[in-house]
């Protein structure tokens, strides 16, 4: 109860400082306004020329974030398991002796750290970083983005299988397996509709991101928008984002396709 | 000197108007650059400053065309020294200004009416488009940020522009030869925007190289700059010619930079 | 050797609930042993605790020679690779084919890299082993079907065929026969009887059914309300008094008054 | 096998075409090029005057990142509900009728479709158009965040709830529940932890979401961030990223002390 | 009025696995019924499509006067509400405490705020009708526990309780008594009777105890590989047939061979 109220009264001072205001959102005129500058949107620009600029770009998107994701997935994925916060009793203080004790928790928060690190760093001065290292180019942005991406995944990678069904997480166990074997027998399986969807959302992240892209000389739809935009040309700004959408959806379905498979696909899907 | 012999000049570039698909535009220069080196040439566009200076500093890049405020800036972070400049097809030398307007129908006639504004500046490293606009208001006696009501970091010239067009913001800060560019274009009205100051005259964009770059190697690229008199060329590199400059020329850029904290003394 | 030995053996929930109290036994290798008392007694508080997912709150706990608070990690990984457990519930991960399901129960003694193989390919003999273990217990048309897919009774077998793959020691069943019917029961009680008489592996199972009690084991022990209140010959308990609400009453004729009457098979 | 083998192309052409490369990473002198550029980010800031500007800005950050997570967490619970995949066979085509069935997934890839759209419309556009109705100021930077924000969380809800244990949501539809009730009596308690992770997590990220503020005008430490950092002013960059930092791991503690309650709390948590 | 009739009913899972096949049923209201099979004939099957979270492959099924494959959704909710159901597995909410697991039973009738309304403060009736049902079946100590704090039996009673406090017309139980004790078991039998006595509520319950069926079950139904292959009185089933590996020689016995034996108690 204390917590709702709490709660409640830290977002009724945070919504006064902000000025928010549903009343000026909804005042007389805003529609109109709004109208007008969506209105100016249409039509999308489709000279052909622009069109496969756009198209090179899609590509070059797809690219970019398809190895920036697969990197911070292959790094993030073992990283996740430090992060892990073990329960069951054979971790317990009592158990394992304070050293012991004080060791796993140790690398728990160290882990934990590293990808607060990870993330907590903006994508810009990864950017900056790995310029100083390898140049200008799309590479920096890769890094970036996989560095990024990895302090995302991996935090979300680490809660995820830490929520598993313990007492399944217990069977597992009771074999005498270690916690990586836990990962792949009841951790991995458990949580493969949630995994595969933050994974493929992060990728759609990944395609979204423009700002690293552009500040690194790497290119992709993104930097193309928001250079189209800051020039008001509002038409080719359309384009862009039907370019995006398309994107998105794709990678929508193919989350819906894999996810439907692993939670319904009856019997013998993994043989 | 001391560095090992390059066997390949990268060059990067901040496109200062519409930045994009600058490399293919770029591309007749490249070629150009290339075959009077004799070396291959790689260009690099990104669409900010920061980036490009830090790969110099790191050695990753050769040369680059920076603004006034980025070289000085850019000093401090780089050891760089700049070696030509382009001589303004609209003011027949190195020079060129930086313009502060307002929409047409705004009640502003003066920069000191501005106080109390909403006031977009291009890219905050921007010469034209915010250090000569800040000049020119702390001239007319208004301090940014406190005496305004609104700061605007568009990103761009061509944006500040269609800002104050589109009477988003009161007033804006840009460089005059773009202004002009987006007028002869039609993508700015006349009509519908004044000006209301013109800065001083500024020193130009430099081509920057880096120290460790072989002073021969630099001597050619000055050499290359110079002799460049393909019209098409010239046009597409917004120039009538070039001519060399040297780091005392941009002391006062330098100096009002310090004064008006966007350079660290 | 001993295969189980409890001094004074507590466990106390975090909630404050007792699962165990004060509970002292010793089970003979090769034993095979039945477990009794009402639901709430801590007949699976005893297997977690003897598997190690719990840890006593106080008492000593010797399973195979080891005392079960001083081992390291991995000396419980070891000594765990020995047990088999035998879930009563939640005993299969819904997700993974029965073939993973059974096959990890001997995969705590896999490399990683073996481990991740699995899921890509499965050795011959590796199929040949689930397979033979699953027709035993009348599944093996379900190798390759997902275990959430199984009826209940099925599903327990899995979890019988994963313990039995394991060749273990000492085997823990939770009530391996609780929803299975009574011909499945007999084959799975008959299969757990095998392993006791081949090879000497010692059986502790948990059961309701007090004629199976009676006919599989050659021990009782029966807890109730976290003690264990009888502790010998199967002929030492009428059947009739484990209908009765309360288990308690089989105390006055239970533990010290421990009859030598023969196992009735 | 055969996807396995199309990911692995895939993500060959992509990082041959986005030049990646390990040993220019690796390259000698590197190492040297990046200690120098984090040896020039040392010593932080400290000057009162900055560290005071600073902590204005973080309350000023916690401000609108919290009412804009909080708009879209309010938002994105109902939308998710239909953008649920209804798994079950009463809501097979046989049991419902064409019609229903098609209404229903009609629904269901509409609110899809919406939340694609909230996502795929760049935070900046949707700053313009907040900027056109309510003009500069905290007020379209809230909304722009919550708008988008509503597009990840919905999506993420909807395939959190999905993901489910079914046999729990059919026991509790075994008692005629509606929907909503099956959200609050399982998908709900049974994705708790998730749920927190997903939307802590979220506030972290609108913490830290720099460009749209500074772009309306907003405020907070990204924006300030990406000043210094385009200013060269590194030492007040590391700064705000302590600062940063310091936020990012208060929300981190938050979740994990929130969590732990959820998943390990003995007894008489919820009375 | 009739409870269940089935006509040919016929479910094929999605992988092709047979779950029943060609059934033939009517059961009054009133009756109580026991429901005895093999692991895997089709018994969770049967009480999974009368409670409408299976379609029928084919056939028809008529639940109270509905029939099932023509009912709208909204009907089906309100038909369920008449039911209840008692989960052999996976039958808690294991986060949710117990009072909110037995809750959800009458939940179904509920507005959207008054099931949000529930977690922030439950009503004095709505504790002491939890309360009291908890009682009879002995587990009212753990009413504000998180489910997943309960044993496996204690576990299985709460689903009982929930099933008990919606006062339903049909009451639909899968293996209730699988795993508890012979005493806690007679208390859940007879609670069940109570319904079926005092409120004339017709139960279905799935049993693999043969000695309860006949002591409990006015009628028996026995499964064997998705087939009905008896249908009658208690006493044309002997006991030992049940215990054989393969149900199908009671086939001869039983449908059509219906004998009249009084059911003995
Ligand atoms: N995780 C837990 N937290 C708190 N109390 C628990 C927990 N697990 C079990 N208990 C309590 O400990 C007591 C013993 O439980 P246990 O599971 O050992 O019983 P059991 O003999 O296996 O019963 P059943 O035959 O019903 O499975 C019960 O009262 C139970 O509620
Ligand atoms: N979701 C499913 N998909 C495919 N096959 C299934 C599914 N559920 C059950 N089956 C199969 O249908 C058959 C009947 O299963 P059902 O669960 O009805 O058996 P049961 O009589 O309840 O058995 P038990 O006593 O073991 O619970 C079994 O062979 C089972 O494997
Ligand atoms: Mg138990
Ligand atoms: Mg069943």
């Amino acid at each position: 109860m204390a917590v709702v109220v709490i709660i409640l009264v830290v977002l009724g001072v945070s919504a006064r400082e902000t000025e928010f205001s549903l009343t000026t959102l909804f005042q007389a005129g805003n529609a109109e306004a709004v109208t007008r500058f969506v209105r100016g949107l249409w039509p999308p620009e489709t000279n052909v020329k622009f069109l496969r600029t756009i198209f090179g770009l899609m590509v070059e998107t797809i690219e970019i974030s398809l190895v920036g994701t697969a990197l911070a997935v292959l790094v993030a994925f073992p990283l996740s398991l430090l992060a892990v916060r073990q329960r069951g009793e054979e971790f317990s203080r009592e158990r394992l002796g304070t050293a012991r004790w004080v060791l796993r928790w140790s690398l728990y928060y160290l882990a934990r750290a590293f990808l607060n690190l990870f993330r907590g760093i903006p994508e810009l001065v990864w950017a900056l970083i790995f310029v100083t290292a390898v140049g200008l180019g799309p590479l920096p942005g890769v890094l970036a983005l996989a560095v990024h991406s990895t302090g995302i995944l991996g935090k979300l990678y680490a809660e995820m299988f830490e929520s598993v069904d313990q007492r399944l997480v217990e069977m597992v166990r009771s074999t005498g397996a270690t916690e990586m074997q836990v990962l792949f027998f009841a951790r991995l399986p458990l949580s493969l509709p949630v995994f595969l969807s933050y994974t493929l959302f992060r990728w759609e992240c990944n395609m979204r991101a423009a700002t690293v892209l552009g500040f690194v000389g790497a290119g992709g739809i993104g930097t193309q928008l928001m250079i189209s935009m800051k020039l008001f040309r509002y038409n080719e700004v359309m384009t862009l984002i039907l370019a995006i959408l398309i994107l998105i959806a794709l990678v929508d379905i193919l989350g819906q396709f894999l996810r439907t498979r692993v939670l319904d696909a009856p019997g013998k899907c993994l043989r | 000197s001391g560095q090992a012999q390059e066997t390949k000049l990268r060059v990067g570039l901040i496109p200062n108007q519409s930045p994009d698909k600058v490399k293919a535009q770029y591309e007749p220069f490249r070629k150009y650059l290339s075959e009077k080196l004799n070396m291959p040439v790689e260009l690099f566009v990104a669409v900010d400053y920061t980036a490009v200076v830090e790969a110099m500093a790191s050695g990753k890049l050769d040369v680059a065309y920076f603004g006034g405020l980025t070289y000085v800036q850019a000093k401090q972070r780089a050891e760089i020294y700049p070696s030509v400049t382009e001589i303004d097809r609209y003011s027949h030398t190195t020079k060129y200004h930086s313009l502060i307007i307002a929409p047409a129908n705004s009640p502003v006639e003066t920069v000191a009416d501005l106080k109390g504004k909403t006031f977009a500046f291009g890219d905050i490293n921007s010469t034209s488009g915010s250090l000569y606009p800040r000049i020119m208001l702390d001239r007319a006696g208004i301090k940014v940020p406190e005496d305004l009501k609104q700061v605007i970091y568009t990103g761009g010239h061509d944006a500040t522009a269609l800002a104050v067009q589109n009477q988003t913001v009161d007033a804006g800060g840009v460089e005059d030869r773009i202004f002009y560019t987006l007028v002869e274009q039609g993508v700015i009205d006349p009509d519908k925007v004044k000006i209301i100051a013109r800065s001083d005259p500024i020193e130009g964009y430099p081509w920057v190289v880096r120290v460790g770059l072989d002073k021969d190697l630099v001597e050619r690229i000055t050499q290359a700059f110079l002799d460049m008199d393909d019209p098409e060329l010239l046009k597409l590199m917004r120039a009538e010619g070039y001519a060399r400059v040297s780091d005392a020329d941009y002391l006062y850029i330098e100096e009002e930079a310090q004064r008006l904290g966007l350079l660290r003394k | 050797m001993i295969a189980v030995e409890a001094r004074n053996l507590t466990k106390i929930y975090p909630g404050g609930v007792y699962g165990l109290r004060d509970v002292n036994l010793k089970i003979e290798e090769g034993e095979m042993v039945g477990i009794l008392g009402p639901s709430g007694a801590g007949k699976t508080t005893l297997f977690r605790l003897i598997n190690g997912a719990l840890h006593p709150t106080s008492g000593r706990l010797k399973i195979l020679g080891r005392t079960m608070s001083e081992i390291s990690l991995n000396a419980l990984r070891e000594l765990r690779r020995k047990l088999a457990v035998i879930y009563q519930q939640h005993n299969v991960v819904p997700s993974l084919p029965v073939v993973y399901n059974v096959l990890m129960g001997s995969g705590g003694s896999l490399s990683l890299a073996q481990t991740v193989r699995l899921f890509f390919y499965l050795r011959k003999e590796e199929r040949e082993e689930v397979f033979a273990v699953l027709r035993e217990l009348g599944i093996e048309d379900k190798m390759y079907s997902r275990a959430d897919e199984l009826s209940g009774g099925q599903q327990q077998r899995v979890a019988v065929a994963r313990a039995i793959i394991s060749k273990p020691q000492l085997v823990l069943a939770d009530e391996p026969i609780a929803s299975v019917d009574p011909g499945t029961a007999i084959k799975v009680m008959e299969t757990l009887r095998r392993l006791n008489s081949e090879r000497g592996t010692t059986i502790l199972v948990s059961l309701h059914q007090i004629d199976f009690a009676l006919r599989y084991c050659s021990r009782l022990l029966v807890f109730s309300h976290g003690r264990l209140i009888y502790d010998g010959d199967p002929g030492g308990i009428r059947a009739i008094d484990l209908y009765q609400e309360d288990f308690d009453h089989v105390r006055c004729k239970g533990i010290g008054a421990q009859q030598s009457a023969e196992t009735k098979i």
